[in-house]
């Protein structure tokens, strides 16, 4: 009967200009200031302006809204001059009086924003030195400032120089920007309006971004061009759109890598060669197969094996590092048998109590690789290991997690996706002041620590690189987290949509160019 | 009196009915795997001629786990409020003969304001309340059970007004019964009976509802399940699994035995129901 | 008074498929006059007045018997039931229907549990007048002169008939039996659940009623000083021994 | 007071303290979350600001300050802004949306509901029809919604959120809503059973003997029971919308108490079970004036027969 209902109401469908996509969800917030997604970090894109951007063509570090910048106070700081012309989606001039805004909002401390909190150590100050010149203070002298200055700029008019910015202000539901579309949230999904400007001419004039659904739903609909696009398709059913000549599925790099964070606050997980033995117990091969759907042989997989926390794209994963992509069980138990685990009826005890696993996987990680939770379970099941399983809300994972309060876990299944620099100081960096705000179970190593501050301090890519392979190399003994792959994520556009080039982790960064012909 | 085997012969199909439905519902819980079986991809998605009884998903495991993980995670919370269910509504009876007016008017009150509240209201945030290791269907399913109370009392002491409240006590004392017999034997279980049961059974079948739209419901926003361990199913994921059917999946099979687990509940609800009524 | 006849019940017999429940009874009812209807419990006597109305609701029911209602028309009423079954007794129930009520009432044994615990007195009666060929202008005072007739008070007119006595009860009913102004009364008992004393006043009150009235009355009774003193005719059922 | 005025007065009385005993109630579950609820909203970990954040919020100085201040409010309409599901945007907005959505998909639900009870209890329906209704009855609503989802988007795509679109999810949810989980064939046993009780009552005999019709006689005194059998069923569907309109996608309170509580958004959580508290007041308010109306029409005699 419902086979038939979704034939009949198939004939009602109908594509106008609009562009209709699917995102993995709703964004949180149109304020980046809040944003806590990618999908929020997408969005932003098509509404606001980041000050410097890197060309997806080039690499350069670009900018649509600054003509020409200049180091000042002795690197310390830098000089901003604006494009003249630039409007915001009300018709009010977009200056420098927005951009000091913008630092200064960041820097109030009652701007409840995680965000604007990280800033803090990076911005000291900002100051409007004519309408469209902004001089920019930094905390410290950076190897290169510009890097820093990703932020999008917001409009100072709409919060009347108020700087602190509280989570249920108007603007974090319908923002006024700058960016080419003028979005405004609803409780199913953002409506965009293309808008023009000096600095943007965006082809598409209407836009749909809708909430996702079940991702079988999502590729019917697809296909049934009730939407141009999803986002986000998870690998099962990639052959089914490859498969279509009606739709194109496009490769959208995040520099992401999955890993399964291991507590060493465990008594029985403190002991390296313990962790050491969980990932010789995890067969990488067949949790790829089952969950994604990758035969061990394919050519060139969606998803490869990394030994370290860099893709292997990046300059920074060191190749001499090997993946141990099958297990091996007896080296496992010999290197259990010398940490002073022991065996009894088949499961492994520490000090005569036996071992319960908690594994913990970041819920909607297991749209894109179903079961992986269970799959992980099986093995280290396989390996000897009780364990129980738990699926942790995104909600959880950013207060709890994240923040390093998820002790009563052992093992935590995640991923992570750099942002514009390939920073894994939070990840790894025993905790203390802004350092190592993402270290999931307080990590804490002196010689992991210190090869960060080399990282740090380095002042030439090379310096900087030798730094990343000795880590690479280091955490791949030490071990606090298994490294599993890197998942390319794929986006799938029906054919009308055209020339639409998709830019590592913003997404539309070049979205002007997009074109749709119905 | 010819009535009284008649009654009897009609007692025994429901009866035994109930019997079996209550037995296929509470035992197989406790053959139930704790983890379902590692995935056999070669029998994805098998009918019942592949993966006898009931065929398997869409990594090979069989559906059978499900079933019987499923009937786990319901039997013991819906039994249990089911008993409370019934032993409120009996104490609601009990008061309607024994107590006073003002008693009866305080239970009332009470029950007006419980009754009233939208449950699943409170059953949502209670679910979303309960830290992670305190989850589980009971203490949701107890809820449930207070909030359904109010009706069940209700009814329970209608049936005691209508037997004449206070006046039906007397007469039997006028009979020489003592007091723990009138209530026990001639109210509780002559009269009360059936209305009693009938309230519990019919709690029986809504909170095996209630778990599979708050497991749905888990499943659908990426949370973790409200009412079972995460790495249980429920029926709940059968339905899931089954209504994709609807997109052109092969699971019609779990959509049967999804259907067919519903319908056991409601069949041995029913069937429990008329072993108990009254002759 | 010229006797009209009101009712003329030729040959009943009514049978269930196990038993016999009446068989060939002649009934006859005239204006002004008490016609009793005796038998002891379970001999059919309200089977037969409640056949008197057309109701039938045995199966098969009825397998022979004709009823005229001489006084409306010379239609044999049992034509289309005749050995019909169940579908035909329900048809015959729907054409009586508008008789009831009006051309006949019918006053019921054991009033208390026979009248609408769910409205008062007043309510009651006030439907059985708007039954009447000319229902009155003053409905209130309609209410108090029956009252009055069956010797209840005009403020019992707000009772219900829980908060009356049985004999008060059974004054109600035989009150509102009479206030459609039928041309025949169906008394089904009124003795039931009365003591002697009352019993006599609602059954002398009962003919007094219908003689001012000028209505016929069918009495159902067991009770033979009753039946002797007011009857004018008797019909005995079946088995029953006439007391010398 | 008189016994039979009682139950109405408890019911008038519940059904004016109902809407805050659910916040109240919320808020007492908001405080028993771990941690207090400021450093919910924001972790002292993650952000700054978080006592200006609870002074903002009234969440500085316990629950009792925080639910009166919010019920002080709530009385001129302002819910506050909602921080999470629908950051700034006022709460009021959101029921406004709300409400009619939510009342709109019950009364249809319920229409159905009525159309089966007035069915059994006029024999319209044949007794031979249940065991249909029981089969249909034991698909759960969730699977019934699902499906109809499902089949909406694919059917609509882009347009799935179209007056058209959400009218026929209104629809289809009322479907779901009725005839799942035994809504209707519950509804119909239960009123047939309770109008052939009464059927057989001798008083109803008498009537026809009478010449009266049985429904006029029986209906009034049968009327407070099946006000009370519908307010339940009427609850009942309340409870399921908020399932159905989640899955559904129907913009209803169900969906926003959904979001609400799952985004911990505390001003969207009390707004939305006030307005459930609401409806079922409305619901307790419905059965109380039936009951009166009962009481009095039972009472009613012709005026000025006292003398």
């Amino acid at each position: 009967m419902q086979i038939a209902l979704a034939g009949a109401l198939a004939t009602v469908v109908s594509t106008g200009a609009t562009l209709a996509f699917y995102e993995e969800s709703l964004p949180t917030s149109m304020n980046p200031l809040y944003a806590q997604s990618m999908v929020d970090n997408r969005v932003h894109e098509l509404v606001l302006d980041r000050l410097y951007y890197h060309s997806p063509i080039t690499n350069e570090l670009t900018s649509n809204v600054t003509n020409q910048w200049e180091l000042a106070e002795g690197g310390k700081a830098v000089r901003l001059t604006l494009k003249k012309g630039i409007r915001w989606h009300d018709g009010k001039g977009f200056g420098a009086k927005d951009v000091c805004f913008t630092v200064q909002a960041m820097l109030d401390e009652g701007t409840t924003s995680p965000i604007a909190q990280k800033q803090r150590a990076v911005f000291a100050g900002c100051e409007v030195e004519k309408d469209l010149v902004a001089l920019v203070r930094f905390t410290k002298i950076f190897h290169n400032p510009r890097e820093r200055l990703g932020f999008q700029v917001l409009p100072e008019h709409i919060f009347e120089g108020n700087t602190a910015i509280p989570p249920d202000h108007p603007f974090n539901t319908r923002p006024v920007g700058s960016g080419p579309m003028k979005g405004s949230m609803g409780r199913r999904g953002v409506a965009f309006e293309q808008v023009d400007n000096a600095h943007h001419e965006a082809d598409i004039d209407k836009m749909i971004l809708q909430e996702a659904q079940d991702p079988l739903v999502q590729v019917r609909t697809l296909q049934n061009n009730g939407v141009q696009g999803i986002i986000a398709v998870p690998p099962p059913y990639r052959p089914e759109v490859a498969a279509s000549d009606e739709l194109a599925l496009k490769s959208y790099d995040l520099r992401s890598w999955w890993f399964v964070a291991v507590n060493p606050n465990k008594a029985y997980l403190a002991d390296k060669r313990v962790r050491q033995a969980l990932n010789q117990l995890i067969n990488r091969n067949e949790l790829r197969q089952l969950s994604i759907g990758v035969k061990p042989d394919e050519q060139n997989p969606p998803c490869e094996f990394i030994s370290g926390p860099f893709v292997q794209s990046s300059p920074y994963y060191n190749r001499a590092v090997e993946v141990s992509p099958n297990s091996d069980k007896d080296a496992a138990f010999a290197l259990l048998a010398q940490a002073g685990l022991k065996q009894v009826g088949g499961r492994w005890q520490y000090k005569g109590q036996p071992i319960s696993l908690r594994i913990g996987i970041k819920a909607p990680l297991e749209i894109e690789a179903p079961d992986l939770l269970s799959q992980i379970g099986n093995q280290l099941s396989a390996g000897g290991f009780d364990r129980q399983e738990f699926k942790i809300s995104v909600d959880e994972w950013n207060t709890k997690v994240l923040t390093g309060q998820s002790d009563d876990f052992d093992l935590l299944v995640g991923k992570w996706s750099f942002g514009l620099v390939e920073d894994v100081n939070p990840l790894f960096h025993s905790r203390s002041g802004d350092k190592g705000n993402l270290n999931i179970f307080n990590y804490n190593e002196k010689a992991v620590d210190s090869l960060l501050s080399q990282f740090n301090t380095a002042r030439t890519d090379t310096q900087a690189q030798d730094a990343y392979h000795a880590l690479h190399e280091l955490l791949a003994s030490e071990l606090p987290y298994l490294f599993l792959w890197k998942l390319d994520t794929k986006s799938a556009w029906r054919t009308e949509v055209r020339s639409n080039t998709i830019t590592p982790y913003y997404y539309w960064t070049v979205f002007d160019a997009w074109k749709f012909e119905p | 009196m010819p009535g009284a085997p008649a009654g009897r012969v009609n007692r025994v199909l429901p009866a035994s009915l109930a019997a079996a439905g209550l037995a296929l519902l509470l035992v197989p819980g406790f053959f139930a795997p704790e983890f379902l079986s590692e995935p056999d991809m070669a029998n994805a998605f098998a009918g019942p001629g592949a993966v006898p009884p009931f065929g398997a998903d869409q990594r090979g495991r069989p559906l059978l786990e499900y079933a019987t993980q499923g009937a786990w995670v319901i039997a013991l919370p819906s039994l249990v409020a089911a008993l409370v269910v019934m032993a409120l509504s009996t104490v609601g009876g009990l008061i309607a003969c024994a107590g006073g007016r003002h008693v009866q008017t305080v239970v009332q009150i009470i029950s007006e304001i419980l009754g009233a509240l939208p449950r699943l209201v409170v059953i949502l945030v209670v679910a979303l309340v309960l830290p992670r290791d305190g989850r589980g269907l009971l203490p949701i399913a107890l809820t449930w059970a207070f909030l359904s109370a109010p009706g069940a009392i209700d009814e329970a002491s209608a049936v005691a007004a209508r037997l004449g409240g206070s006046r039906f006590v007397e007469a039997l004392r006028a009979h020489g019964f003592s007091r723990p017999r009138i209530y026990l034997v001639h109210l509780v279980a002559f009269n009360l009976r059936p209305v009693v049961v009938r309230q519990g059974v019919e709690t029986f079948m809504q909170v095996t509802f209630l778990e599979i739209a708050l497991s749905y419901l888990a499943v659908v926003s990426n949370q973790s399940s409200f009412t079972h361990a995460d790495s249980v199913q429920s029926w709940a994921n059968l339905l899931d699994l089954g209504y994709k059917v609807v997109l052109g999946v092969h699971s019609g099979h779990a959509l049967a035995l999804g259907l067919g687990l519903v319908a056991l509940v409601a069949v041995t609800a029913v069937a429990v129901t008329h072993a108990v009524r009254a002759r | 008074m010229g006797d009209v006849h009101l009712v003329k019940l030729r040959n009943l017999t009514i049978r269930t498929h196990a038993r016999q429940l009446v068989s060939e009874i002649d009934l006859d009812c005239y204006e002004g006059r008490v016609t009793a209807l005796m038998g002891p419990s379970g001999s059919g006597k309200s089977l037969t007045a409640r056949a008197v109305m057309g109701c039938l609701d045995v199966d098969p029911g009825l397998v022979d018997g004709t009823l005229h209602y001489p006084a409306l028309d010379d239609r044999d009423w049992y034509a289309p039931v005749r050995g019909q079954g169940m579908r035909a007794q329900r048809r015959l129930l729907k054409d009586s229907a508008p008789l009831r009520g009006s051309y006949f009432t019918y006053s019921p044994q054991a009033a208390s549990s026979a009248l609408n615990p769910g409205r008062t007195l007043g309510q009651q009666l006030a439907l059985a007048i708007r039954r009447r060929r000319q229902p009155p202008e003053d409905l209130s005072r309609a209410i108090r002169d029956l009252l009055s007739e069956v010797g209840l008070a005009p403020s019992d007119s707000r009772l219900l008939p829980s908060e009356m006595s049985g004999g008060m009860n059974q004054r109600a009913a035989l009150a509102i039996a009479v206030a459609p102004l039928p041309r025949l009364v169906i008394a089904d008992e009124p003795e039931t659940g009365l003591d002697p004393v009352l019993t006599r006043g609602v059954i002398e009150l009962m003919v007094d009623v219908c003689r001012d009235h000028r209505c016929g009355l069918l009495l159902i009774s067991h009770h033979q000083q009753t039946v002797d003193k007011i009857a004018d005719d008797v019909v005995h059922l079946p088995g029953v021994e006439v007391a010398p | 007071m008189s016994a039979r005025w009682l139950r109405p007065a408890v019911r008038l009385g519940a059904a004016l303290v109902l809407p805050f005993v659910v916040p109240g109630l919320i808020t007492g579950l908001i405080w028993a979350l771990p941690g207090d609820p400021a450093s919910i909203i924001c972790p002292p970990e993650l952000c700054s600001g978080t006592e200006a954040l609870a002074e903002r919020w009234n969440l500085d100085k316990g629950p009792w300050h925080f639910f009166s201040s919010w019920v002080s409010g709530a009385l001129t309409g302002d819910f506050g802004n909602s921080w999470r599901l629908q950051q700034g945007i006022p709460v009021a907005e959101l029921l406004e949306e709300s409400i009619p959505t939510t009342a709109a998909l019950v009364s249809l639900g319920l229409l159905l509901l009525i159309l089966g009870a007035t069915g059994a209890a006029t024999r319209w329906l044949p007794a031979k029809l249940d065991p249909v209704l029981q089969a249909v009855g034991l698909v759960p609503a969730v699977v019934m919604a699902m499906s109809a989802a499902a089949a909406l988007t694919i059917g609509y795509g882009v347009e799935q959120y179209s007056d058209q679109a959400n009218l026929l999810r209104l629809g289809l949810g009322a479907l779901a809503l009725g005839l799942a989980d035994a809504a209707l064939s519950g509804t119909v046993t239960g009123v047939r059973g309770l109008m052939e009780s009464e059927r057989r009552q001798r008083y109803v005999q008498m009537a026809i003997l009478r010449g009266e019709g049985t429904l006029s006689n029986a209906l009034p005194n049968t009327l407070p029971a099946l006000a009370g059998q519908m307010r339940a069923r009427t609850l009942h569907l309340l409870s399921g919308a908020a399932v159905v309109e989640v899955v559904l996608q129907i913009n209803g309170l169900g969906d926003l108490l959904w979001g609400g509580t799952l985004a911990q958004d505390f001003g969207v959580v009390l707004a939305a079970s006030f307005g459930f508290a609401v409806l079922s007041a409305a619901l307790l308010l419905l059965q109380a004036l039936v009951e009166i109306g009962t009481e009095l029409h039972v009472r009613r005699s012709p005026g000025g027969v006292v003398a």
